[in-house]
């Protein structure tokens, strides 16, 4: 079992990333905070998806005959399309807070709340 | 039996239906939105008693709407049976239709266009359950009726009204559910639910358990409507309804589809040999004798009229009920020819109660010592519809309950008939007080404490909330209207309870004054508005010719043939 | 397959695109004129909706797939190809449909040139995902609708709805990121993103293996956090009230309608029927968590105060019994989770335009506030009241039917509880519905009852909604709702009944499909 | 097998992160943050995956760093840096413990790091023909590049549009017109 996480050891990270990126999201009061965990958690996937390309000995797909040993080019393209995403998102988001920040004066979910239903 | 493809069918629910449309695009113009009612009420009864020639002829006249899902079609189907409560609910709709405009108009009642659309819509979905060819269509109509009839039940709007409705509703809907349940298991046991006479070919042989918890479910969610114990508590709440609406539909259309379903159950789904060799009619008929006697108990105890009616009718629909359990012809015939006698006495009862609040807002009994003298034709009605609801000679229910009696004997189920015996006797027992207190007792502003007051007399004190509800508004535009409508019977009233309530606006205690000073004594001509009395005669005549000649009427007719298709036998 | 591409192949493609391209439009011409915004979203959701239309027509009249290979490279060349089977072609419809129908409702309610372009943006995510026939494909559409749908929520520019916006968004991403990772999954153990090859490839990989199980898990998880179904739901309610009316609308029917027609498609397309009866466990815990989101849902609704939230948690609830439908893998029940899916999304997206129109017209939002709403907006109560029923299950109308063809599917499947839930479900929604009705029909807005009962009581007064109907009330109750928003409720509620007698012909319709999904 | 090299830059990146969840001052977060993506950058470029890195980097942490001290600029008065950490909250920490747990459950069945064709199942025929015939069908050497715009187009086309929903969305949730 250790043997075989070890082998592996690029998908016990993303599982650890995971975990992390969860963590901030559930409990971190700090929306900005949130949002960062959010980031973690699929920076998580982008290393799986990574990792599944990588080849021993092999190199980045750059060829016009087919010929030699390359990585797995799919996943990359999907990560590329994933970041950009993954970005946009971020960047919704932070407009979200500076919208919340402008209406409750504050970052902090438990903060926010509490204008809320105070109201 | 031919089958014959007709719009007939569809026609009877459809036209209805239509009514409502037209009663609602008439609102604001009552007469008119009242002449659609009747054009509609007698449109429909003219076309189910179009098919009765057919029906009696074995004729069966079909409207396929097509294929609701594999397996269950959407189709309208007028057998002997659907024709029966077809022709009963039709007739019945047109009395009633003219019973309404006079009680609505003498209460000066709110919101009457949606009375009115709702009380068509109610006429039009129980059509479509008396014509439903299987069991889904038959749950579809049932649940729009359930629909349908919860304005009817919340009209009042109160408090109570709400609750009532509310509790209506989940009753219904949650029989509802069962019968969901119950068709689904017909279906994957037969692969069909259409109604065949003698039951679905398959279902006697199918699994038996799984049939028995169909059987179940359907009997109990029919139930709710049928007001079968212990699913009966909605039916006396519910009484807070105009009462047009308890007479037609808790004592016609709405709790006799619930029956009239059991007996599609039971004729038509399992068939009454499937449902004796199962074991499961003996059971029914245990449950419906038990709330049989219950629910004549706890009639002797309600003071309020409209309740005392109510648990009467929880009561007489489970002879019905009782007899379908039963597995012998003439116990059918007496069930389905009750459905008919309970019909026209019931109505008539409702029709008395309802006249005596229009005129003289009272409804409990304890303060109704002496109203014979104020409303001698109304009383005399409720004596004789009262008299036929236990079974005395001459009257339908004594028709209906031979029948019943003779076929438990048949069965050796002795048992059975001592009940239905017990249960006349407990009929005279909550009726007798009412007749007495009309005719035998004054007007006593301290009214002696009745058979089945607790000790100590009635709480007279706490009645007088009663009153508060009947708040008619006089001196309204609305309220000239009506005098002028109605001056043929009010010009030549003296200033009386009638007047009063129509031309000042003061009401508070006025069913007191009224009382201290005694019933004044009115002729059967003067003592209501004829929009009510006319139906109220025409109902009680209705009952008494269905007992002196059961043969003469279409009805026992059409139940032998029921009968005779379900059983395979000749009566 | 380039020469027929002009052909109906063209439609697949441009029911994503129109959108989008047109998305463009507000954004660039809005300063022009403010009839920019509107008539482009109009024009757009039209076009999508003609669209759809002739997809679902061509689909479900021949029965077969239409399979559009993008930039001609075929799924065995690597590209991305789009597929059109009778249940997608429904549900693009719909979406086409209800898009077009709340733009329509939107009229009267002018709004930010960017509003459109998200609206558009939404439509258009959402028809993406109908239509790819590759996972990974519909991730990146799933994240279109998700951003336009978070953004729309917080586009009145409340505090509460960008706190809710934002709450969404991190659960929204969450349950995206989890479908990403089920694709990965699946990807390692296969190396194809097509949900063609996916199928026989999984297949191969063997259906117990671990990572075609963590596959499914992930996916499944990913998108029961979209739909919203309990205990992940919690996204939603917040989302749903804070949310402008009518965006709530066209969320309420499409979002995560979209989302449990992406499970359907992933369980039967990619993963099969026979992984599951490989998995027995599987659908089972699918099963009970979706039967519990029925139950918990509805009991959830009849707490709230708040009209908007109520409708939400019924949503939980709602999907429920649409994911009951689609793990039962029988074929009636399939065909239910695609009726209650149409008929769910008219039905919720109604009342909630329904909701809107009253808040519009008398700013009530809570159910005490809906006193008496039936004699001062009859035409809009009246359709509100039906919807309501068909939300309840009501024969004959469309909600009954999707329940019916659920069940008899549970029956089929001897899977007894379930019927017992969802027969159940009836009487578990008519306890919120019921308190909004009585509310609305059986409650007087106000104290003077004796005033009313002047005005519609005996002959000669009555009228409601007249003149003298109204007389003896405030002058501001005399507002009524916009024209535009009530028609379309009103089609809405008459749709959900024609519907209700449509069952047949639909299962007709969509008997090649089912057999398809069901029996490869 | 594992290089020194990508076990230090694996460490780097798991303690960055550990940092960032921990730390309780927004500001020390988001610089953590920009050094894990960094490293993550780097990671991407010794699994040869030099398209990634680039984006990762210019993307990862440069815009979103950008974003997030706009944000903070725009939300919070900076106070200088503040090294506290959050108290760990128990329950969200196990559940978070149970779900990595359950992921590794899965990570034996996965393929071994830089396991190639055979047993690597990732690397089958539509890689396979990527590496093959990308050059053939669009004259492009960059395999990645190939399958972006070409193979993949309409993803790419999707991830236009997903920034173009987001800068909408940015507009729409800050009440800010196109040209105000």
């Amino acid at each position: 079992m250790i043997e075989a996480l070890f082998a592996r050891y690029n998908y016990v990270v993303f599982a650890l990333l995971l975990g992390i990126g969860l963590y901030i999201v559930i409990d971190d009061e700090n929306l900005v905070k949130k949002v960062i965990g959010l980031n973690v958690f699929q920076t998580g996937i982008f290393l799986f998806f990574i990792t599944v390309a990588v080849q021993d000995g092999a190199e980045p797909a750059v060829t016009s005959t087919g010929e030699g040993t390359f990585v797995n080019p799919l996943p990359h393209v999907l990560i590329l399309t994933a970041i950009v995403v993954g970005v946009s998102l971020t960047a919704l988001a932070l407009a979200l807070v500076v919208r919340i920040h402008e209406e409750y004066g504050s970052i902090r979910e438990d903060v926010v709340v509490e204008v809320l239903e105070r109201d | 039996m031919d089958s014959v493809a007709s719009l007939r069918p569809l026609l009877a629910v459809s036209l209805p239906a239509m009514a409502v449309l037209l009663v609602l695009a008439s609102r604001g113009r009552p007469n008119l939105r009242e002449g659609w009612t009747f054009l509609a009420a007698i449109a429909t009864f003219l076309t189910v008693a179009s098919m009765v020639p057919g029906a009696l002829s074995e004729t069966v006249y079909v409207t396929d709407l097509g294929t609701y899902a594999t397996g269950l079609e959407f189709a309208l189907r007028a057998d002997p049976l659907g024709v029966l409560f077809g022709t009963l609910a039709g007739f019945l709709w047109i009395v009633t239709s003219s019973y309404s405009v006079g009680y609505m108009r003498g209460l000066n009642e709110h919101d009457q266009t949606r009375y009115f659309a709702a009380f068509a819509a109610s006429i039009a979905t129980a059509m479509g359950v008396a014509f439903a060819a299987n069991l889904l269509t038959l749950f579809v109509f049932y649940e729009l009726l359930s629909v349908a009839t919860y304005p009817l039940v919340a009209h009042d709007e109160s408090e109570e009204a709400i609750w009532a409705g509310r509790k209506y509703l989940i009753y219904t809907f949650g029989g509802g559910v069962a019968i969901l349940a119950g068709t689904l298991i017909v279906l994957s046991l037969s692969g069909t639910t259409a109604f065949t006479p003698g039951g679905i070919a398959g279902l006697a042989t199918s699994d038996p358990t799984l049939a028995r918890v169909a059987f179940a479910l359907l009997v109990a969610g029919f139930g709710v409507k049928a007001a079968l114990m212990p699913f009966h508590s909605w039916l006396p709440d519910a009484m807070v309804a105009p009462t047009p609406v308890s007479a037609l539909l808790h004592a016609v259309a709405v709790v006799k589809s619930g029956v009239f379903a059991i007996a599609r159950v039971v004729l038509d789904v399992f068939g009454p040999e499937a449902v004796a060799d199962l074991g499961v009619g003996i059971p029914l008929a245990a449950v419906a004798a038990v709330t049989l006697l219950v629910a004549s108990v706890i009639a002797l105890r309600q003071d309020h009229l409209k309740r005392r009616l109510a648990y009467s009718t929880v009561s007489q629909l489970s002879y019905i009920v009782l007899g379908l359990g039963l597995f012998h012809e003439y116990a059918l015939v007496g069930a389905l020819l009750h459905i008919p006698a309970h019909a026209f006495m019931k109505i008539t009862l409702f029709f008395c109660a309802g006249a005596v609040h229009v005129e003289t807002h009272t409804d409990y009994i304890s303060e109704m010592g002496g109203i014979g003298r104020r409303m001698p034709l109304t009383m005399g009605a409720f004596t004789v519809a009262a008299a036929g609801m236990a079974g005395m000679p001459l009257l339908a229910g004594f028709v209906s309950k031979w029948f019943l009696v003779v076929g438990s004997v048949s069965i050796d189920a002795y048992a059975f008939a001592a009940v239905l015996l017990l249960s006349g006797i407990l009929n005279i027992g909550y009726y007798w007080p009412v007749v007495s207190q009309a005719f035998f007792e004054g007007a006593d502003p301290d009214p002696k404490p009745l058979l089945e007051y607790p000790a100590g007399g009635s709480p007279r004190g706490g009645r007088a909330g009663s009153e508060a509800r009947a708040v008619p508004n006089g001196g309204s535009p609305a309220a000239d209207f009506y005098a002028r409508e109605d001056d043929r019977t009010d010009a030549e009233e003296p200033a009386g309870s009638h007047g009063a309530h129509t031309e000042t606006g003061d009401h508070g205690g006025h069913a007191a004054t009224d009382h201290a000073a005694g019933w004044e004594r009115r002729s059967p001509l003067t003592e209501s508005t004829w929009f009510m009395l006319g139906p109220i005669v025409v109902a009680a005549v209705g009952a008494v010719a269905l007992g002196l000649v059961p043969d003469r009427l279409v009805f026992l007719d059409l139940i032998q043939l029921i009968v005779e298709n379900a059983m395979g036998v000749s009566l | 397959m380039i020469e027929p591409a002009v052909g109906i192949e063209l439609a697949s493609i441009l029911v994503v695109v129109v959108p989008i391209l047109a998305a463009v439009i507000p954004i660039a011409f809005g300063r022009l004129s403010e009839w920019v915004g509107v008539g482009t979203a109009l024009a757009a959701t039209a076009v999508q909706a003609v669209l759809a239309g002739v997809l679902a027509w061509t689909t479900l009249s021949d029965g077969e797939e239409i399979v559009t290979e993008i930039g001609g490279y075929g799924p065995s060349q690597g590209g991305i190809a789009l597929v059109v089977d009778g249940m997608s072609a429904l549900v693009v419809a719909l979406i086409g449909v209800a898009g077009l129908a709340v733009a329509v409702a939107s009229l009267d309610d002018r709004r930010r040139d960017t509003f459109y372009s998200l609206y558009l943006l939404l439509v258009a995510g959402l028809a993406g995902v109908c239509v790819t026939g590759d996972v990974f494909n519909l991730y990146v559409f799933l994240e279109i609708s998700g951003l336009a749908a978070y953004a729309l929520i917080a586009s009145d520019g409340t505090g509460r709805s960008a706190l809710a916006a934002l709450k969404y968004l991190i659960m929204g991403t969450v349950g995206a990121s989890l479908y990403l990772i089920g694709v990965g999954y699946a990807y390692v153990s296969t190396g194809y993103l097509n949900m063609r090859d996916l199928a026989p490839a999984l297949a191969e990989a063997g259906y117990t293996d671990p990572l075609v199980l963590a596959a499914f898990a992930f996916v499944a998880a990913g998108l029961a956090i979209k739909i919203a179904l309990f205990p992940v739901h919690t996204w939603q309610p917040d989302a749903y009230t804070t949310a402008p009316d009518r965006v709530t609308a066209l969320i309420a029917a499409l979002v995560s309608t979209t989302a449990a027609y992406a499970l359907a498609r992933l369980s039967l397309t990619v993963f099969t029927v026979e992984f599951f009866a490989a998995n027995p466990v599987v659908q089972q815990v699918l099963l009970a968590v979706a039967a519990t989101s029925v139950v918990a849902g509805s009991l959830l609704a009849v707490l709230q105060s708040r009209v908007k939230r109520m409708l939400a948690y019924s949503s939980v609830s709602q999907f429920g019994l649409v994911v009951v439908g689609i793990a039962l893998l029988e074929g009636p029940a399939l065909v239910g989770a695609v009726v209650h899916l149409i008929g769910h999304a008219i039905v919720k997206g109604g009342l909630f335009l329904g909701v809107a129109a009253f808040a519009g017209a008398y700013g009530v939002t809570t159910v005490e506030e809906y006193d008496g709403l039936g004699e001062r907006a009859p035409y809009a109560s009246a359709a509100f009241a039906v919807l309501a029923l068909a939300l309840v299950g009501v024969p004959p109308t469309v909600g009954f039917v999707g329940k019916l063809y659920v069940a008899i599917g549970a029956v089929e499947a001897g899977a007894w509880p379930l019927v017992a839930v969802i027969v159940a479900s009836t009487v578990l929604t008519l306890g919120y519905v019921l308190r909004l009705l009585e509310r609305i029909y059986f409650t007087d807005p106000a104290p003077d009852r004796a005033a009313r009962a002047a005005a519609d009581g005996g002959p000669g007064g009555g009228s409601e909604g007249g003149p003298v109907g109204l007389s003896g009330r405030p002058v501001s109750r005399r507002r009524s709702a916009g024209r535009a928003i009530v028609a379309v409720t009103v089609a809405a509620a008459i749709a959900a009944v024609v519907l209700g007698f449509a069952g047949a012909g639909i299962e007709s319709l969509l008997e090649p499909t089912v057999s398809t999904l069901l029996d490869n | 097998m594992i290089t020194p090299i990508e076990a230090g830059l694996l460490v780097f990146i798991v303690a960055t992160a550990v940092m960032t969840a921990l730390l309780r001052d927004v500001l020390a977060a988001i610089i953590v943050f920009g050094g894990y993506s960094l490293g993550m950058a780097i990671l991407w470029i010794v699994l040869q995956a030099p398209d990634v890195g680039l984006t990762e980097a210019a993307v990862g942490a440069g815009v979103m760093t950008v974003l997030f001290l706009a944000t903070i600029a725009r939300t919070t008065r900076l106070t200088g840096l503040e090294a506290t950490t959050v108290d760990v909250n128990l329950p969200a920490a196990a559940l978070c413990v149970v779900f990595v747990l359950a992921v590794l459950t899965t990570v034996p069945a996965l393929p071994a790091v830089g396991a190639g064709p055979g047993e690597n199942p990732a690397f089958g025929e539509i890689s396979e023909y990527y590496v093959e015939e990308a050059y053939d069908d669009t004259h492009v050497e960059n395999v990645v590049t190939a399958v972006l715009v070409a193979y993949r187009g309409f993803d790419t086309f999707g991830e236009a549009t997903v920034v173009f929903a987001a800068g909408v969305g940015v507009l729409a949730v800050l009440r800010r017109g196109v040209f105000e």
